[in-house]
């Protein structure tokens, strides 16, 4: 037993956020052929991806077309206003990255012919119903990373500072 | 093409257990070839491992290998491993029961194994929240409890179900795993338990929802003239159904009415040419009390909208017009993502049998069957099982 | 049971793409139902995804749904996704052979996709290191390089083999991938330019391994007696062989001998009735240069110990005795993991049609063989095809 | 446009290494039925199981024989002094926790009838060979789980400090 050495080694206490625990998505276009979707957020669009060849809308944003495989698709702009389908309240069990947030409310929205879920801000879950009009709202993140929540519409007609 | 037997289960006990997912395996392993004679894992061929997310879960990829190493086989004919998140192990057999069927294998385990407790349970969430498209769903928190929590919320929009129709499911599954040795939980609830348990996701509460468990469950199968060879109470497969719609909240087909079930349920049916009928046994994905009402909608027992009367009328228990879950289900027995529906396969195996507590035995038995769905239930599975070969 | 062919294929472009995993399977799938006639998304029942590690590499799992979605597929017979490390493409052809085999399903797609490049590559390569035993193999960083630097070692060290011989593998294999057009790496390299690359894991330079790859590819298959309905080019399954022993280091065969290689090639030419000496394309796995070298070994093509010399006098080349990865192989084409195989067996039905560049074209080929190995080479597959249903 | 409201959010920059990074394995008996082999590593013994019934010697640690399935193991000291049986260096390519150790050599040593990789310490890779004698060496991580490696003779008959 004193033949064997043992040694103290170290290890970095603290990284960075890692990938496989990042849930917004990359949006650089080294990363996604779709980061015109975030270019057009930033520009306070929610927009997605529409055949122009069959007519599809096709949601999350593509690059050829689920329908008929054409690779002629257009932008097409959702709009700022969705009305809740369902809805529900985070209390206990949410990921890395969101525990601070707890609780908070997401939902399904219907917007533009889509369902969509999303964060809804502005609001308890008390507070909603089935059928509530929700407007679109765009988060920031610290990497200049841009994401789509909803409001309550109460919420949203305050003034922006 | 040969028909197929499944000769044999082994399972490890189910729960928060103080154990890697290898000492799982290993518990499995052992159990499975106890269970059967003349067969050692030196005869097997092939094996077929189901499991969701060892990845993240155990930080640990390519597990096959390693469970066919742990539990004494050297696959020969056929190896890998199955994921279909919370189906992956319906999956594995099914892959099994093909193998076998066309002579590329001759004697094949399919097992699967889950181990979910791990240092950091927000850490675990977060890898629960990757099973829907984490760049589009996920990213909203839309895992487990949320997305079968507005499922909920749109079936009682639409159909005026009740939070007391759905406690009953959690009553009625923790009374059967409580007679259950494996279940992770063996404690029974009362509806006013289940409505006054913490709030997880509205209208979902505590009891509402399955555990997270560790486990591994393991059966294995051979050609059906093989099979007394081995025992003399095999279990043969005779249908299957599968379906899916696409798993982004978008491309859903109905939150309120599970289209993909009730066509899974026609092709299974219709494969082991039988009718909702002729089914003794069904053990289903009750991962979530409105996901087993539903599931009576949805496999036919009832009209669609029905199930929560369903189960207010006594229907689903033994001794009513089906079993619906005398395992205890996905609520009491636990759900190791990989492992499940081997668990439960081996429940209705053990059932024919006539291998389990009197109290939730299912005298007579001869159909079963074992639904797993998957993901935002975008996915279902079913796999009819009969005692006799037909 | 029924004969099985495959009918189509279709791939992205490998490579350090600008794209996400699901832009490329959109490409692939785009490329897939292009080369086919008379057969579109909608009529295929079944979809059989190989993906090694999604979980991790994408953050996303259940990815088996997310594909059929996004390429238009609704699987009504079956879905589920393989993963067998670096085999999982070829695990899926083989579940997807299968089940078309029995008549689970009629038309079936196998598609592969990884997507590999992530932000942090330190990370990614963190990824690469869970696929051997990660507790006791994965922690002392066996990942793939340095296990099949050991691997070298040992076979330099027991039969002589040369860090020169080992080159001209790399240099084959790019200049077969420069004839290539979806190949990763499309430059020519010579044995100095080899020798004198980065060292990575010695005895292994950089070009003795192959690159780090985005890509997405995908097959058909139909039963045999329908393939002429979609195309008069089919290529027919004849045979296949999968044989593993333990991952764990410690629990391998031999380091610088592939057994379970040749208990592979044995199976693989035992059900497809050939020999060795019928093989006129071999596609194999040349994760590393010394990879294809103990290939030619374990698939009979030379003595145990005789690899080296074996390239040395020129005889895995077109023209040679076997063509050796006439598409370019992993070296030159890139492996993006769960995608690899299946690139590889369309390159064979490729070569079948004559649709390849002259320059690498194996003129009159009648029957290829698709190897795969995963892990610590503890687990080998092959899939035998024929221009002609035999 | 002007309707959309735009909101910057915060997320912590950094987050201890998780689970799904960390490689070296969890030792307590919390967590795996095995954990008896790192109290043995911490005394100095490297051990693993062997099966009292078949007289398997079992690698990693097992609960049950994978041979005859019994659970009748005993633990099996392995000793200290192993031999090079293959090695090489990493020089590119490090995982993550390890990267601030390139160069490193690893290796796999025969010891007690088993072959087991490890890091070899106190070498380069031009100062080893194939059949090199190692000696058992004992590292502690920060938060006092243990893990072994090998070293070459020669750092090792240096006295202990």
């Amino acid at each position: 037993m004193s033949m064997v050495k043992f040694e103290k080694i170290k290890r970095p206490e603290k990284i960075g956020l890692p990938f496989m625990l990042d849930f917004y998505p990359l949006q650089d276009e080294k990363y996604t052929r779709t980061s015109q979707f975030f270019k057009n957020l930033k520009e306070g669009h929610l927009t997605t991806t529409k055949c122009k060849k069959c007519g599809e809308l096709l949601w999350p944003p593509r690059v050829i077309c689920s329908n008929c495989h054409s690779e002629k698709l257009e932008w097409f702009d959702l709009g700022t206003e969705g009305e809740l389908y369902a809805f529900t309240e985070i209390r206990l069990g949410a990921p890395i990255g969101f525990v601070e947030d707890v609780p908070f409310c997401i939902g399904i929205v219907r917007i533009g012919g889509l369902l969509i879920s999303a964060r809804i801000d502005g609001a308890k879950y008390e507070d909603l119903k089935i059928g509530d009009k929700v407007n679109l709202k765009i988060v920031e993140l610290p990497d200049s990373r841009v994401f789509y929540r909803f409001s309550r519409n109460k919420e949203q007609k305050l003034p922006i500072p | 093409m040969r028909q197929v037997a499944i000769v044999a289960g082994g399972e490890a006990k189910a729960g928060r257990r103080a154990a890697s997912w290898r000492d799982l395996v290993q518990e499995a392993g052992k159990a499975l070839f106890e269970d059967v004679d003349n067969l050692s894992p030196k005869d097997v061929d092939s094996i077929f491992v189901g499991a969701a997310q060892p990845e993240r879960f155990a930080f640990l990829s390519y597990v096959a290998p390693l469970v066919a190493e742990h539990i004494g086989v050297t696959p020969r004919k056929v190896i890998a491993r199955t994921e279909l998140a919370c189906v992956s192990g319906q999956a594995a057999i099914r892959y099994a029961w093909n193998c076998v069927a066309t002579g590329m294998s001759d004697i094949a385990v399919a097992i699967g194994v889950e181990k979910m407790y791990q240092p950091d349970m927000a850490e675990a969430q977060t890898t629960m929240t990757c099973v829907l498209d984490r760049e589009w769903d996920g990213v909203n928190c839309f895992s487990a409890p949320p997305i079968f929590a507005v499922t909920a919320q749109r079936h009682m929009y639409e159909f005026g179900t009740t939070k007391e129709q759905m406690a009953l499911v959690s009553v009625k599954n923790h009374h059967y795993s409580s007679l259950n040795p494996i279940a992770h939980l063996q404690k029974e609830v009362t509806v006013e338990a289940v409505l006054k348990s913490p709030m997880v996701a509205p209208p979902l509460n505590l009891f509402d929802c399955c555990p997270m468990t560790d486990g591994s469950a393991g059966v294995i199968l051979v050609p059906a003239e093989e099979a007394k060879k081995y025992t003399d109470t095999p279990m043969y497969l005779i249908g299957s159904g599968q379906y899916a719609v696409g798993n982004v909240i978008n491309n859903l087909a109905n939150l309120a009415e599970w289209a993909p079930l009730k066509l899974a349920a026609k092709e299974a049916y219709r494969t082991a040419k039988i009718t909702k009928d002729d089914v003794d046994i069904a053990e289903v994905h009750d991962c979530f009390t409105i996901s087993e009402i539903m599931e009576y909608e949805g496999l036919g027992f009832c009209e669609t909208g029905k199930g929560g009367k369903f189960i207010e009328d006594g229907k689903p228990y033994i001794g009513g017009k089906v079993a619906v879950n005398p395992s205890g289900g996905i609520m009491g027995c636990g759900h190791p993502l990989g492992a499940t529906s081997i668990y439960h396969t081996f429940e209705i195996l053990k059932q024919f049998r006539g291998d389990v507590d009197m109290g939730r035995y299912v005298k007579g038995a001869e159909i079963g069957i074992q639904h797993s769905l998957s993901g935002a239930a975008n996915q279902h599975s079913i796999l009819v099982c009969s005692r006799e070969l037909r």
